[in-house]
């Protein structure tokens, strides 16, 4: 028994520091949130006491509302985007490529090196009002009010760029694992290429688009650098919100309930997601 | 292995079965050939659209706007390449946000090294926990994580926003990140390697920097290569808890408003280039490392095998 | 006790002991058990290795060869139980503290190391000086015929080359034992034999204790100076391996060497047993009980089929079966005969006259089989099982 | 042995490690509340004639030309840092207040801030008193009209950096009937029209599209103006509210009539010449920004002097022709009227009385009224 204990030390040892750092700056801090968004400022004085001040959530809920579920909204067309268009890039860069595939993975991860803000502005320029994209995309019909910024679908095609690459770079690695002996024998076994496709190449990459899907989703429900850029009155987004009642209106107690409501629903979807698709992908593959 | 499978789809090997591909019509050729690629031009397109704004970018930065913004082209200059840290303001962020990145990469590296150690080498009360608190971080928005450590700053009143907290932050959201990368390294770590080390005399530190340090360095160098670039690249976060230091994301973030001055887009590109440089090299130095490590048995047939039997 | 293991861990003039007499002991496993959860692995082992011993445990996988093996080496320490080493106690050292190498199944080699670093490896932790180690490994290199490949990457070998690496690197250090983790079973057929051979020669060149894992039977009678057969976590018989093979203890062991053939008997007197549904015949029953189950032993060689009616020779024990299948297998042929139940018996016919070979019976044919007496033997049921 | 006993230390360490987090966090909850103390130090900057040393500044972007900075240090000899860090009044004063509550100003001397906020911080006591004997040049040459203002009536806090009016940018080919902030809200410019994210300018400025006096508006017609607004958002006609990023709608052409400042018309008729500064026939709001010292500064006596120097007629007529803003020195007109003709004549940087004569000042909020209106206003910010 006290053998035991002593070999254990150094676990702990080595896990001590990263572990009192995500305790001390990530728990604790998600602690004193939810206690400032319980709390009420004394008026005028921006001295603030805890009063179980469960009215800050109600209150926040009824203003934002539109945001928080536009937030979902956008977050989940983008991630379904992402899906569709990443997918065909990574299933030919895993199976396609060939020698072309390092310069194909590095494109998708040149977004990356440029600096996201920077990226979003080039995409702000590219889209704006009298640029030749808009007016394509006007003259096609798929720009109806004239303008393409300051628009949901803006915000959304941000969204979709940005976290692109967090959706193709999942689901190249898991493609690239299947053995391609077993999508010959399902050929071989009378599979045409597309129930092959959603036969076997598909389940087999699952992990990856649940991976994928996730990294997608929860960084966009709360980026707002997107709407903040590319949307207008009426693309704002929960972050957006969350943001300005922290750092232009101080209010605090506001801002802590919204991020409160917004990181647990955030996990609940998470959570019946994994339910439904298996926690392997976001919990990292221990077995491979 | 399927790289060099051969890019040819899968309909072509049964079409002579059904007779001579002249019998068939051009328009039927034509959409037969599309259906073919279809994949791969989708592909294309999404590569061209991946990469249509690091053009834009890369265009403006020659850009010779006669007033202050950036946001229309005008004319063709050398002048903002040629003094691309004129801006003292840009260059002063640039040099802050290295300095965060290189001091926040060594620091997350270090202990999220160690954490990885922890995770995958022994068994211990609470593993679960630790693994979920390294989880949780990487599925919280990161507008609610600098929420809530400017709410903690604030209520302690210590230590006054500024480079600190801005450290204390990027590390905070660097160290899951580096865990996940080094432990995957760690997961297909072969373990008769250290037994062996072991087992010919050498004890359980020399063991850790002979053996294992050595062979999971391409890992801990990744880990650290991603640390960088997070902690570069971060807006959100910082924008609660900067104070009134300036990173570059947070000076573009502020110069937006008035125009972004064309030095911008060059610094940019710089640091673009300067990042696929580093990848280039690392990539190039990691296989070297990786030709002369991997016990690949398929080899053998390429060595003259001496009699033996 | 800090002086105690210095004494331990220098351990030259040990090469002298080839042909040391097995009482002196070199490893001494008593009471040894391990448990991991609720599984235990090995139970209670008692096992005595002679000094310069090529000794083998010999088992089906998860047997407890393994464990055993590497408690010996130090990577497990037993739950309870003594392990000595040249009577001294180490069930508390760690592996880098004992006076064994391993050779494992993998190799282990470092693969970011040339061959001379790796074989070097032991040395250097041991604190032999830089020209006494840079000898002893061109040395070692020369023995296992790589001198040319010193400054090669384990990557850059063959199989069989990286296999003679790993030994080397084991053997340089002139452990008291040298414990060998199936280091063929990677190999293909060919080389495996090859190598058995110079593992052989080498062991008896330098005269260490080896302990000696495998699950080959085969590899396990041609190397072997004595084998351990293990079954689920205990010893079922050691002995040297003409002994193992002739005279097993066990229906376990019977059947694990050579091709099983047990027919299934009951002691009816004391050196009489009946087998079931046939003849009585005289066998050796010393340790068994009068009424006990066992099971008759004949090997496959030693059998003579014959087509019904023809004539047996006299007192020699026959019995009736139908053929199942008869297969050619090059220098013999193989006749499996179903005596009824679940009771198979199969039978090898050297293939020495083309026209003998033709009059085999085939498939579906009753013949009968019968042995001299002196060949059969009569095997305890396995307490632990049939594997 | 060793092993054992070093694995000891270790978990002392952690334990203590430990309980000084425990320690850290039960001090925290105690005091339950956002800040300390403020300790209204109000202190008086202390007199030291020769300003010298480092003087850290925190301004606007784009809010100074290249040389004052450069010829203040060698006129001087102290060693400037410039900070161009301030985008927004709120959050700017959110990111220094912890520190201004604790008696810091994280290391710099000068803050360039609205009057409005001015007047919070004045408030809040984390401003220091001006030593005005420091101060010859501003005594001189700092214009009539803002030497007394409600928040600061002897100017004992705070002295005008730039002041400035907010009427209307338009484009003159593409809005040319827009006159007026009423015009913002014809339909045939829908999504074509920025409003600003100020709620002290963009709600005063629909107030008296709307008639109603600015000076003497109550709650109800703050309210009400703002109403107009978030219908204007809803209905799509108003595309963003922004601050000084119109600038980029207004050159990209997505937007074609905005509610602007008038230093920003001259740097953006040099991107487009069709912008164009108007003053809406409503009139227009009229602000300044005022350099303050915070508390706990360091080199005040150089932060003075800087204040000092930017008030000589000559440097600030470099100011004035880069940032285009009203200036709030008197003398600059007849300086650049030699060297820069143009500028000189341009009413918008030396407007006429009868040119700003239906302009208002940015008005005062205060208490439950400015917690209510800025609630209201917020909201429609955020969409």
């Amino acid at each position: 028994m006290v053998a035991a204990i002593r070999r254990r030390v150094p676990a702990y040892f080595l896990l001590a520091p990263g572990t009192l750092w995500l305790i001390i700056f990530f728990v604790i801090p998600l602690y004193f949130m939810g206690k400032l968004s319980l709390d009420t400022e004394i008026p005028g004085t921006l001295h603030y006491h805890f009063t179980w001040e469960w009215s800050n959530y109600k209150e926040a809920l009824e203003l934002y509302d539109t945001q928080f579920f536009r937030s979902f909204e956008y977050a989940g067309i983008a991630t379904v985007l992402c899906l569709v268009i990443g997918y065909p890039l990574a299933y030919v860069i895993a199976f396609k490529a060939g020698r072309w595939r390092n310069l194909m993975l590095f494109a998708v991860v040149a977004p990356f090196f440029t600096t996201y803000l920077v990226r979003t502005l080039a995409w702000e320029t590219i889209l704006s009002d009298e640029s030749p994209v808009t007016e394509f995309l006007h003259t096609i019909g798929l720009a109806p009010g004239g303008h393409i910024l300051a628009t949901g679908f803006a915000v959304i095609a941000g969204i979709t760029y940005n976290f692109l690459p967090f959706m193709i770079l999942p689901l190249y690695a898991s493609l690239e694992r299947i053995d391609v002996r077993v999508l010959e024998a399902s050929k071989d076994l009378y599979a045409s290429a597309s129930s092959t496709f959603w036969k076997v190449t598909l389940p087999l990459s699952l992990p990856g688009v649940v991976a994928g899907t996730l990294l997608t989703f929860i960084p966009a429900v709360g980026d707002y650098v997107n709407a903040e850029f590319l949307g207008g009155v009426n693309n704002r987004m929960i972050g957006n919100v969350i943001q300005s009642l922290y750092l232009t209106q101080s209010d605090y107690s506001a801002a802590a309930a919204l991020s409160f409501v917004l990181m647990a629903v955030i996990m609940i979807v998470v959570f019946i997601y994994i339910r439904f698709a298996g926690s392997e992908a976001l919990m990292g593959q221990e077995a491979t | 292995m399927s790289a060099t499978a051969p890019t040819a789809a899968p309909g072509q090997e049964t079409s002579p079965g059904r007779g001579s591909l002249s019998a068939e019509t051009g328009p039927a050729r034509a959409w037969r050939w599309l259906r073919e690629h279809a994949v791969n031009i989708v592909a294309i397109l999404v590569v061209i659209y991946l990469l249509v704004p690091i053009v834009v970018i890369f265009v403006f930065s020659f850009n010779n706007p006669a007033g202050r913004y950036n946001f229309t082209w005008v004319g063709f200059t050398l002048q903002h390449w040629s003094h691309p840290f004129s801006n003292s303001e840009l260059t002063e962020a640039m040099l802050t946000s290295i300095k965060l990145a290189l001091l926040a990469t060594v620091v997350s590296t270090i202990i999220g090294t160690m954490m990885a150690i922890a995770l995958v080498r022994h068994k211990f009360v609470g593993r679960r926990i630790a693994n979920f608190l390294i989880v949780i971080p990487m599925a919280t928005p990161e507008v609610v994580m600098g929420a809530s450590l400017l709410s903690f700053f604030l209520i302690l009143g210590t230590p006054a926003l500024g480079f600190e907290t801005l450290l204390i932050a990027h590390v905070m959201f660097c160290i899951s990140f580096v865990v996940v990368v080094v432990r995957s390294r760690l997961i297909g770590f072969d373990r008769s390697l250290e037994e062996a080390a072991k087992d010919l005399g050498a004890g359980p530190f020399t063991t850790f920097r002979l053996i294992t340090f050595p062979l999971i360095l391409p890992g801990i160098f990744g880990a650290a290569m991603l640390a960088f670039a997070l902690s570069i690249d971060d807006f959100v976060i910082s924008n609660f808890n900067s104070g009134t230091t300036v990173t570059f994301p947070l000076y573009i973030f502020g110069a937006a408003q008035r125009g972004i001055p064309v030095e911008v887009y060059v610094v940019a590109m710089i640091l673009f280039f300067a990042t696929v440089l580093a990848m280039g090299f690392a990539t190039w130095q990691q296989r070297r490392a990786e030709r002369m490590t991997s016990i690949r048995p398929e080899q053998e047939s390429d060595i003259v095998l001496p009699g033996i039997a | 006790m800090s002086s105690e293991l210095n004494s331990e861990v220098t351990m030259d003039g040990n090469q002298g002991a080839a042909a040391a007499p097995a009482a002196v002991s070199s490893v001494e496993l008593r009471g040894v058990t391990k448990r991991f959860g609720d599984f235990t692995a090995v139970d209670d082992l008692d096992l005595t290795l002679g000094q310069g011993e090529f000794f083998t445990l010999l088992g089906p996988s998860g047997c407890g060869k393994t464990t055993t093996l590497r408690m010996i080496a130090g990577f497990e320490r037993p739950t309870s139980g003594e392990i000595a080493i040249d009577g001294e106690d180490v069930a508390a050292l760690p592996p880098h503290k004992r006076p064994t190498n391993t050779v494992f199944q993998s190799y282990a080699l470092f693969p970011h190391l040339s061959v001379e670093k790796n074989v070097g490896f032991g040395l250097k932790r041991k604190g032999v000086g830089k020209d006494e180690i840079a000898e002893r490994v061109a040395a070692e290199l020369q023995r296992v015929g790589l001198a040319r490949e010193a400054n090669r990457r384990p990557s850059q070998l063959s199989g069989g080359m990286q296999q003679r690496v790993a030994l080397a690197r084991a053997l340089v250090n002139l452990p008291k034992v040298l414990l060998l983790d199936e280091p063929l079973g990677a190999l293909d057929l060919k080389l495996r034999k090859g190598l058995q051979v110079e593992l052989k020669r080498i062991q008896r060149e330098v005269g260490i204790t080896f302990v000696y894992v495998t699950h080959d039977q085969e590899e396990a009678l041609t190397m072997s100076d004595r084998i351990a057969v293990m079954n689920r976590g205990h010893v079922e018989q050691v002995s040297v391996p003409e002994e193992v093979y002739d005279r097993p203890t066990t229906t376990f062991v019977a059947g694990f060497i050579g091709v099983s053939n047990l027919m299934p008997a009951t002691v009816s007197a004391a050196g009489k047993v009946r087998l079931d549904g046939g003849p009585e015949v005289g066998a050796d029953t010393a340790d068994l009980a009068n009424g006990e189950r066992c099971a008759a032993v004949v090997r496959p060689e030693k059998l003579t089929v014959s087509m019904n009616g023809a004539g047996p020779e006299a007192g020699r024990p026959r019995v009736e079966g139908v053929v199942e299948s008869s297969l050619y297998l090059g220098t013999a042929t193989q006749i499996v005969v179903n005596l009824g139940g679940d009771v198979r018996m199969t039978v090898l016919v050297p293939n020495a006259d083309e026209a003998e070979r033709q009059r085999l019976p085939g498939g579906g044919a009753k013949v009968s089989l019968s042995w001299a007496p002196e060949h059969m033997h009569v095997v305890r049921e396995s307490p632990n099982g049939n594997g | 042995m060793g092993t054992s006993g070093s694995a000891k230390k270790g978990a002392g360490r952690l334990a203590l490690a430990l309980a000084g987090l425990a320690v850290a966090v039960g001090l925290a909850a105690c005091g339950s509340g956002i800040e300390g103390p403020v300790e209204a130090t109000g202190a008086k900057v202390e007199l030291e004639k020769k300003a010298t040393g480092n003087l850290v500044i925190s301004n606007w972007p784009l809010y100074i030309d290249k040389k004052t900075v450069p010829n203040f240090e060698k006129a001087t000899g102290v060693s400037v840092a410039y900070h161009e860090d301030i985008n927004s009044n709120e959050e700017f004063f959110n990111k220094m207040q912890p520190q201004l509550s604790a008696g810091e100003s994280g290391g710099r001397s000068i803050f360039v801030l609205a009057d409005y906020m001015v007047a919070k911080m004045i408030k809040l006591g984390y401003l220091m008193e001006l030593d005005h004997s420091a101060l010859p040049e501003v005594k001189a040459n700092l214009v009539k009209n803002l030497r007394h203002p409600p928040f600061d009536p002897e100017r004992k806090f705070s002295v005008p950096w730039q002041s400035g009016m907010t009427g209307i940018i338009v484009n003159k080919e593409q809005a040319p009937e827009v006159h007026s902030i009423c015009d913002l809200f014809n339909p045939k410019y829908k999504g074509k029209v920025d409003f600003l994210n100020e709620v002290r300018e963009t709600v005063p400025l629909v107030m008296k599209c709307e008639g109603v006096d600015t000076e003497k508006a109550t709650e109800a017609d703050w309210l009400k103006a703002i109403e107009k607004i978030k219908t204007a958002a809803t209905d799509g006609q108003i595309r963003r509210f922004t601050g000084n990023d119109y600038a980029q709608d207004l050159t990209n052409g997505n937007a074609i009539a905005v509610m602007g400042w008038s230093g920003d018309a001259v740097q953006l008729q040099a991107d487009n010449p069709n912008l164009e500064w108007r003053m809406p026939t409503e009139g227009c709001m009229l602000w300044s920004e005022d350099m303050i010292i915070p508390v706990g500064a360091p080199n005040a006596t150089a932060a003075e002097a800087f204040m000092n120097y930017v008030y000589k007629p000559e440097v600030q007529a470099n100011i004035a022709a880069y940032v285009n803003y009203v200036t709030p020195v008197e003398g600059v007109q007849e300086v650049l009227a030699k060297t820069e003709p143009e500028i000189a004549s341009n009413h918008l940087i030396f407007p006429s009385p009868s040119f700003i004569k239906n302009c208002s000042p940015t008005p005062a909020l205060e208490g439950k009224e400015e917690k209510n209106v800025i609630k209201a206003f917020d909201e429609v910010l955020n969409g």
